[in-house]
């Protein structure tokens, strides 16, 4: 399709969407001109006037120029699962879709049902005490164990002086930038050789003004820190709170207990490892959870069970505030219920294994390609659900880099792998993770496409640097994503910078 | 091939297509690993669980999972069967079929994030929420949504601390405790450094507006912000606005103003009265309550480059390709968030709420001009029509009559009965009354806040109005 | 600009572009004609109707249209909220979520036909429905389904009259009414020169199955066709189906068999038992009741150049392109139906029921061999133990205890009570009680014809037996 | 895509559905092997093993590789509609959707009020008495109609001399087809240059033989019959029965009532003139209305209102018998009805209007391209909401006819369009309709494409004989379409034809 932007389509008068006119009775009884005079709009907003057809039409053709999950996507750090229609059609009903938060919670035993039944699973899952939903992604569970660290410094009249939170230079950057955003100081640990910083460094950074520390792990290498319980136990000798991103769960679900290894507090990314949809960026739900002894402290509401009823708990004094409102995407956290229940015990335990296989396979598979480099080439032990790759080789060869390999791969109908976070650790980095739902073929089909950009890197690398070839829209040119005088963020600034619409001026700089 | 079923103990499991019987030995003989063990060789010994898992049993047919989910959502009371009056952040508005078959086509709501190169029509249909809602505000920098509207105002605060490099926030005394509770957060409490202080701003009791002396008197040259709400929290009509806007610029200040993006086809754009940084919910455009899993909140300025760094997450620009002539969209200024530079980056960013980009993209492009003009119009008159009807049942106020857009204040002091007592007597009757306000401290008295959108009918605010009266008498 | 929402009365309608304002003026000037009426010219004033229109009022916005056919649908009661055991025809079976996101593509769930040329994915989809159809069958051709089961076998037994050139079909005497009624019309009046006579088949009545003895008595050289089904409309299965096809071959006559194809992962394929066409209903194959507007109907038979001439419908093939080694689609001897030949073609054709193919595809694909397997035991043994508990109730006698398949009939005489009546007492408990067949003249006496699927659970079950203990006492 | 047949997929022990084992209880108390032994079934049906994911992306891939209605179709006789989802979603509700037939009619008022309305829309529409549902298509509305006028025969003892049935050489086929299936001898009306037959020849076919008459008015041309009422007269002084197959209704909705033009009965498809989708062929509804002279002979049940209840009546003994079980499809009338309800009479009436100014507009860009020409040109009267063309001047000139059209246009993103149901009246036939769907835009782009291709055609030839090039696949090779040996309607005869596969012979010839 050759869609046009929006703002382009449809002819003066056009209707998508129609509103009934007030009844008469309401007309006769309240008038017109209901919104005062200095507040009424005089303008006509420059919106597109489409049928319904028409709108359904371009956005389905949209809908179709987007890969989705159409493709085989290996993207590290996003655990691509499969999401189900059965719990997708089951949150679409009115019995969830036309629900109101503030409704009685008599209402509501449903869905506070559900919530009560998925945080027992995720407490055993971590060995934690409760769990709370109200985080709208993995970052914002991050957050809310650095409003929680304030909460409890507070209480313990420590908060001005537990003022540091230590992480790896090597986690995700959710963790060291909410942290900040917190008001706390980051302490980004070096790696050593192995993949990840050592006791001494931890043991150097930790004391009296440590308020906490924040850990993936395995981290996104795919190494685990086997030193993590001792981790631990340095850090809560030295009084901070211990907070586990359980961000790459997948790997290690049902065989670690967050709580067994001391920590005290974690999150799951319930749109990652608990089957809910990512959708292109949320909405999500980073499960936050943590020990009674920090439960005093959580934002509220919290779903408790009294007896058969379910209810929301507000009366939490010491409670750090709420990090969003309401009680968090309610839609997703049945979709993770729904999931945990789909799969069981067994089921999820059996996930990490394939999950773990499947990764060593494509590593094995991608050691095979010349040009290829392994992360931490001396650490020889398997990796977990995902690994860290680098084509630093290849580009020093070829002159052909990930982010053309990345640009390229999409010509093959397959989503472009993940690079990196940091992309200073490691040259021309690449992520992948197989995870639990790919077949065999689907990872085989994904390792020939590299393979094949590969030698196309060697033998046409013009056209790999000019990719993609086969997608809706040419590579772009970026400059104008640093550039004040050419970015566009809405059709407004685009008609003012680029098409020189002199009446396009209002509410511009 | 086998005469037989295979036994069931042994069967795959639908979602992981290496469950198969045999596909994971395979794998390990290529591999070259003895055992599915041997794999997870860097876990030491001692850190394997001791506790063994207790989940509730697997439902491992589809038909017994959705039974399952089906029966349990059926426990739920919803505001399709009855007649609803909750507002207060997640509203009641029509969600427009199309809206939903779009967001729920499985290329959008997807398992993936999904990167530039291959999610063009992704890309395009962001771009287009921005665009459309830029053409509401009358701004011309619309960045992707982020968790709330309470969060939207907690990172646009903290930018406009950023700018002007001051410490403190003024805020309306009447606002909403669920989104300040959030700005706190996010202001961080006074002992932390780089904490910025919340100063409250009386409001006028006659209209339940800013008063603006008190606002005058404290906005000095620490103030970085001043935010307010239009509507605001309780339904008002902010007629001040450019006043505060003016007021706010000469302190040196940015104004914040938070608008309900459905309002603007009858009120003002934000970007004409003055606001620098606009935010506002995105569940009205398109988006089911969800329990409040419709959740999302916009951040929107005029094209500053000095707003523009100091975004925190994703702004979507229009860009040209190798091709002459064609455009694409991209990522302006990606480097600036956390993502790219970890604490350095502007706040933090994470998975968000865009999806509901998508929802507001189709739900703006239906309405179009008029359709906001109509939906603004009914909804306004509806609710009018409600306060008036209510303010006639005996011993019932209305607050603040005549300034409101879609919420309202009911106050019952004269009634005899507690909000609560009054809510489980509608309730009973099959309708969901107004939020409860009286405990939040605002000086209300037993008030409930009312919400009337365009789903409620001359007939269905009659009934609201005669069981009113019946459960008054 | 202007700055005004336009009037109500002017405003175009959002299921016609050309109703906005000033196209169609436009257009006629193009046309050059001076305005629509001229355009009508061809139409006698005359003609013109006198009677004004008198239709309801229109619902023009979504919202208003959505609220009354929400309101109007809620007035139903569903098997969904009460316990179902009607069948006969329509039956309650699990849909797979994925069929119906497949079924729900704008794509499928088109407003058009769709050509050849334009829809490759949908003619691939309609081969593999054939295909996962025929490995079920163990045939090797299935037509794209008509209008339902019965039409089916209208056609079947059309087909066969003019293979043997024939006007007799042999059917059982226990046949469902509904699809009797059908398969007469079809058959054509007595008084039509090309009538052919529908004769019945005695049931045995130890067992519900077809009477042989009846059968060979009756099976001259003038029967076009043996129709049976398999599992039969009682539920009984037919395990003489091999013995019939052999007397009806001797006969030089065709076997005809209807199957129910959610059975055929524990029950035989008709094709290996000499059946030469098979007609059955393809609801059962992941589509929703509906009302009945679920209904389906498949016909497929052996390749045999003499049956795959006389089908009535669409015969899609799988055929090379100008590509080396490529595959597409296209109808298979498609001028021998009535669109090519009118009265000349084959019976006759039109619109259809092809999106159920679609469904079909999709559900046969997810159950797979063991799908089916698993299905199958799960309904023979949900429905046997329903029976069993029932039989155990005071007053109520199963006609054909252990030969049924998902259906069986409950003989109520020593209850003292009609079905009717039970069947309203289960009502007000939330069970829908079997199909009332006591006026169907099958000597049955008063009498229900019970379905039990997979989705009945043993507790449901036994909460039918129990009720029904209580209804009875 | 490059998409695989689906009995290509999959592994072995591969599961898309699961089912759970019968509870204990009930495998204790009737056991196993329920199937008697000789009915069991013993092989393995070889079908594909895959995941739901797998299933899921196959069918949507397909999805994707399916015009739909995603680009500009203006198909003659199928009159493209807008099908709203409102009504889509409306219908794919439990409260539709898992309800059964048969349930008791106290628990079907919803359904049964909603028929009953739409049934007096149709009633005020056509002047007729009593509307059904049961057909489920123009055709099987038609087939009714036969159904209907045996049974009328019959009751007044006529049946075995009104054998005929008289109708247009160029109505429908369904007409003469269904009446033929019916047991009637068909008499074809040849048409006069004015595009319709003679009423001379009407009179001439018309006797004590005729049971019924069949007509379209307007015809697939376009063309009005200015002489039908006087045709309606002269069929029923002879007796006859007559049925107005109103399959072309969009043009005259609103403007011509059936039984003021003085039919006995006539039928409209709610697929097509009433926005319910077509679905590629349906589940569909041809609604069947007649007189309260011909109610008797309807099948059953008929939807009737007592007081304020609804319910089925199947006390009919004079009735014809079912043309199809139950009541018809259903959510089809629902979503009729609501397309009614969104456009009431003043949007019905627009319709009408809209269609043929939008024909005429097509008619009138059509008529600038050199190489075409319209049927019957002798008739300078504009044509109603459809016209069939010819590509015959362009054919004589180049060699390109209109399949090659039809083949070329999808590589347009342009539904190829409707050639004819009567090939040999016009040469290389081609029938447009444009509807009130489509945007003047869309008409544009749909001619544009047009003009393109007859270019092509001069210019380069060969390019348009091998169309399509922008498809998913190429032109399908038609010989073995009428080769015993080759066809092949599943993948099990063509693996035993063509990948001669000699396992695969069970079930042949």
């Amino acid at each position: 399709w050759d869609e046009p932007v929006i703002m382009e389509m449809g002819r003066p008068g056009g209707r998508g969407q129609i509103f009934p006119a007030p009844e008469s009775e309401v007309i006769s009884s309240v008038g017109g001109d209901l919104i005062p005079g200095v507040m009424a709009r005089t303008d006509r907003p420059e919106l597109p006037e489409i049928t319904e057809f028409e709108a359904q039409r371009h956005y389905l053709h949209l809908s179709q120029m987007t890969l989705g999950m159409m493709g085989v996507s290996l993207f590290g750090t996003c655990t691509m699962k499969y999401n189900s229609k059965t719990s997708e059609y089951a949150t679409l009903r009115p019995e969830l879709a036309e629900v109101h938060p503030y409704q009685h919670e008599d209402t509501l035993q449903g869905v506070l049902g559900i919530i009560h039944e998925f945080d027992g699973i995720l407490r055993s899952l971590s060995g934690m005490d409760q769990f709370i939903f109200q985080a709208g992604g993995g970052a914002d569970a991050a957050y809310t164990m650095t409003a929680l660290a304030r909460a409890y410094w507070k209480d313990k009249g420590l908060l001005g002086q537990r003022t540091e939170m230590v992480t790896s230079a090597q986690s995700h950057p959710c963790n060291p930038a909410t942290a900040a955003a917190a008001g706390f100081k980051v302490v980004n640990l070096p790696l050593e050789e192995n993949g990840y910083p050592s006791l001494d460094a931890l043991k150097a950074a930790v004391s009296d003004k440590t308020a906490l520390i924040m850990l993936n792990n395995p981290d996104d290498m795919g190494i685990y820190n086997p030193e993590i319980k001792e981790w631990v136990r340095v850090a809560k000798e030295a009084g901070a709170l211990c907070f586990y991103d359980h961000a790459n769960f997948n790997g290690v679900m049902g065989k670690l207990s967050a709580r067994e290894l001391g920590f005290d507090a974690c999150m799951f990314m319930l749109h990652k490892t608990f089957g809910a949809p990512k959708a292109g960026g949320g909405p999500a739900v980073g499960a936050f959870g943590c020990s009674d002894d920090l439960a005093p402290y959580l934002p509220t509401p919290v779903v408790v069970k009294e007896g058969d009823h379910y209810r929301l708990d507000n009366d939490r004094p010491k409670s750090a505030g709420k990090v969003r409102e309401y009680w968090g995407n309610v839609p997703q956290v049945v979709k993770a219920y729904a999931w945990a229940r789909g799969m069981g015990a067994e089921g999820i335990q059996l996930a990490s294994d394939i999950s773990v296989v499947a990764n060593n396979y494509m590593d094995k598979r991608l050691s095979e390609i010349d040009g290829l480099a392994i992360s931490n080439s001396d650490v020889k032990a398997h990796r977990m659900e995902m690994t860290r790759w680098s084509l630093g080789p290849l580009a020093e060869e070829t002159g052909i880099g990930t982010v053309d390999f990345a640009n390229r791969m999409a010509d093959y109908g397959i989503d472009p792998w993940w690079m990196s976070h940091e992309p200073w650790i490691v040259a021309e980095p690449f992520t992948p993770e197989a995870g639990e739902l790919w077949s065999k073929e689907d990872i085989d089909l994904w390792i020939d496409v590299v393979a094949k950009i590969v030698e196309e890197a060697r033998t046409d690398p013009e056209m790999v640097k000019s990719a993609p070839h086969n997608q809706p829209v040419a590579q772009v040119k970026g400059d104008v994503f640093e550039d004040p005088s050419q970015w566009a963020m809405t059709w407004r600034a685009y008609k003012r910078k680029v098409m020189g619409d002199a009446q396009a001026d209002r509410g511009a700089a | 091939m086998s005469t037989e079923p295979r036994p069931t103990q042994s069967r795959s499991h639908p979602w992981m297509a290496l469950s198969a019987p045999g596909v994971i030995d395979e794998m390990l003989a290529e591999i070259g690993a003895p055992s599915v063990e041997a794999l997870f060789e860097q876990i030491p010994q001692d850190h394997y669980r001791k506790t063994p898992l207790d989940l509730p049993p697997a439902l491992s047919s589809e038909m017994e999972l959705k039974r399952d989910l089906v029966t349990r959502l059926k426990r739920n009371e919803t505001c399709e069967d009855n007649l609803n009056f909750l507002g207060a952040g997640v509203w009641q508005h029509h969600v427009p079929a199309i809206v939903d078959e779009v967001v729920g086509r499985t290329e959008f709501a997807t398992n993936v994030w999904g990167s530039y190169q291959s999610d063009h029509g992704r890309n395009q249909t962001w771009f287009e929420f921005s665009s459309q809602l830029g053409a509401l505000l009358n701004l011309d920098v619309v960045q992707l949504p982020v968790y709330s509207w309470g969060c939207a105002s907690g990172h646009a605060i903290r930018m406009a601390a950023k700018i002007t490099e001051r410490k403190k926030v003024l805020v309306p005394q009447l606002s909403d405790p669920e989104r300040l509770s959030v700005i706190r957060t996010y202001c961080q409490p006074q002992e932390m450094e780089s904490a910025i202080e919340v100063v409250m701003v009386a409001a006028d009791p006659t209209s339940g507006r800013l008063d603006l002396n008190d606002l005058k008197s404290k906005l000095g040259s620490d103030v970085a912000a001043v935010y307010f709400e239009n509507p605001a929290y309780l339904g008002t009509i902010e007629t001040g606005a450019a006043e505060i806007a003016k007021l706010a610029r000469a302190a040196g200040a940015e104004t914040i103003v938070g608008v309900d993006p459905i309002s603007l086809g009858v009120m003002a754009a934000p970007g004409d009265y003055g606001a620098d940084i606009v935010t506002g919910p995105v569940q009205p455009l398109g988006v089911h309550m969800q329990c409040g899993g419709g959740a999302g909140g916009f951040i929107a300025s005029r094209d500053d480059e000095t707003y523009v760094r100091s975004y925190n997450g994703f702004l979507v620009s229009i860009a040209p390709t190798l091709e002459e002539g064609q455009h694409a969209f991209g990522l302006a200024c990606p480097h600036q968030n956390s993502y790219g530079m970890r604490e350095y980056g502007n706040d933090w960013t994470g998975n968000s709420t865009y999806l509901w980009a998508i929802a507001g993209a189709v739900y703006m492009s239906l309405l179009g001009p008029d359709g906001f003009a109509e939906v603004g119009r009914l909804i306004v008159s509806q609710a009018r029509y409600a306060a008036k009807l209510l303010g006639e049942v005996p011993g019932v106020r209305i607050v603040w009559p005549d300034t409101q857009f879609k919420e309202f204040v009911v106050n019952f002091d004269d009634a005899g009965k507690t909000v609560a007592e009054i809510n489980d007597a509608l309730r009973a009757k099959g309708i969901f009354g107004g939020k409860d306000i009286s405990g939040e401290g605002l000086g209300v008295g037993q008030a409930a806040l009312y919400c009337v959108t365009e789903v409620h009918t001359a007939a269905d605010i009659q009934r609201l109005a005669d069981t009113m009266k019946e459960v008054l008498s």
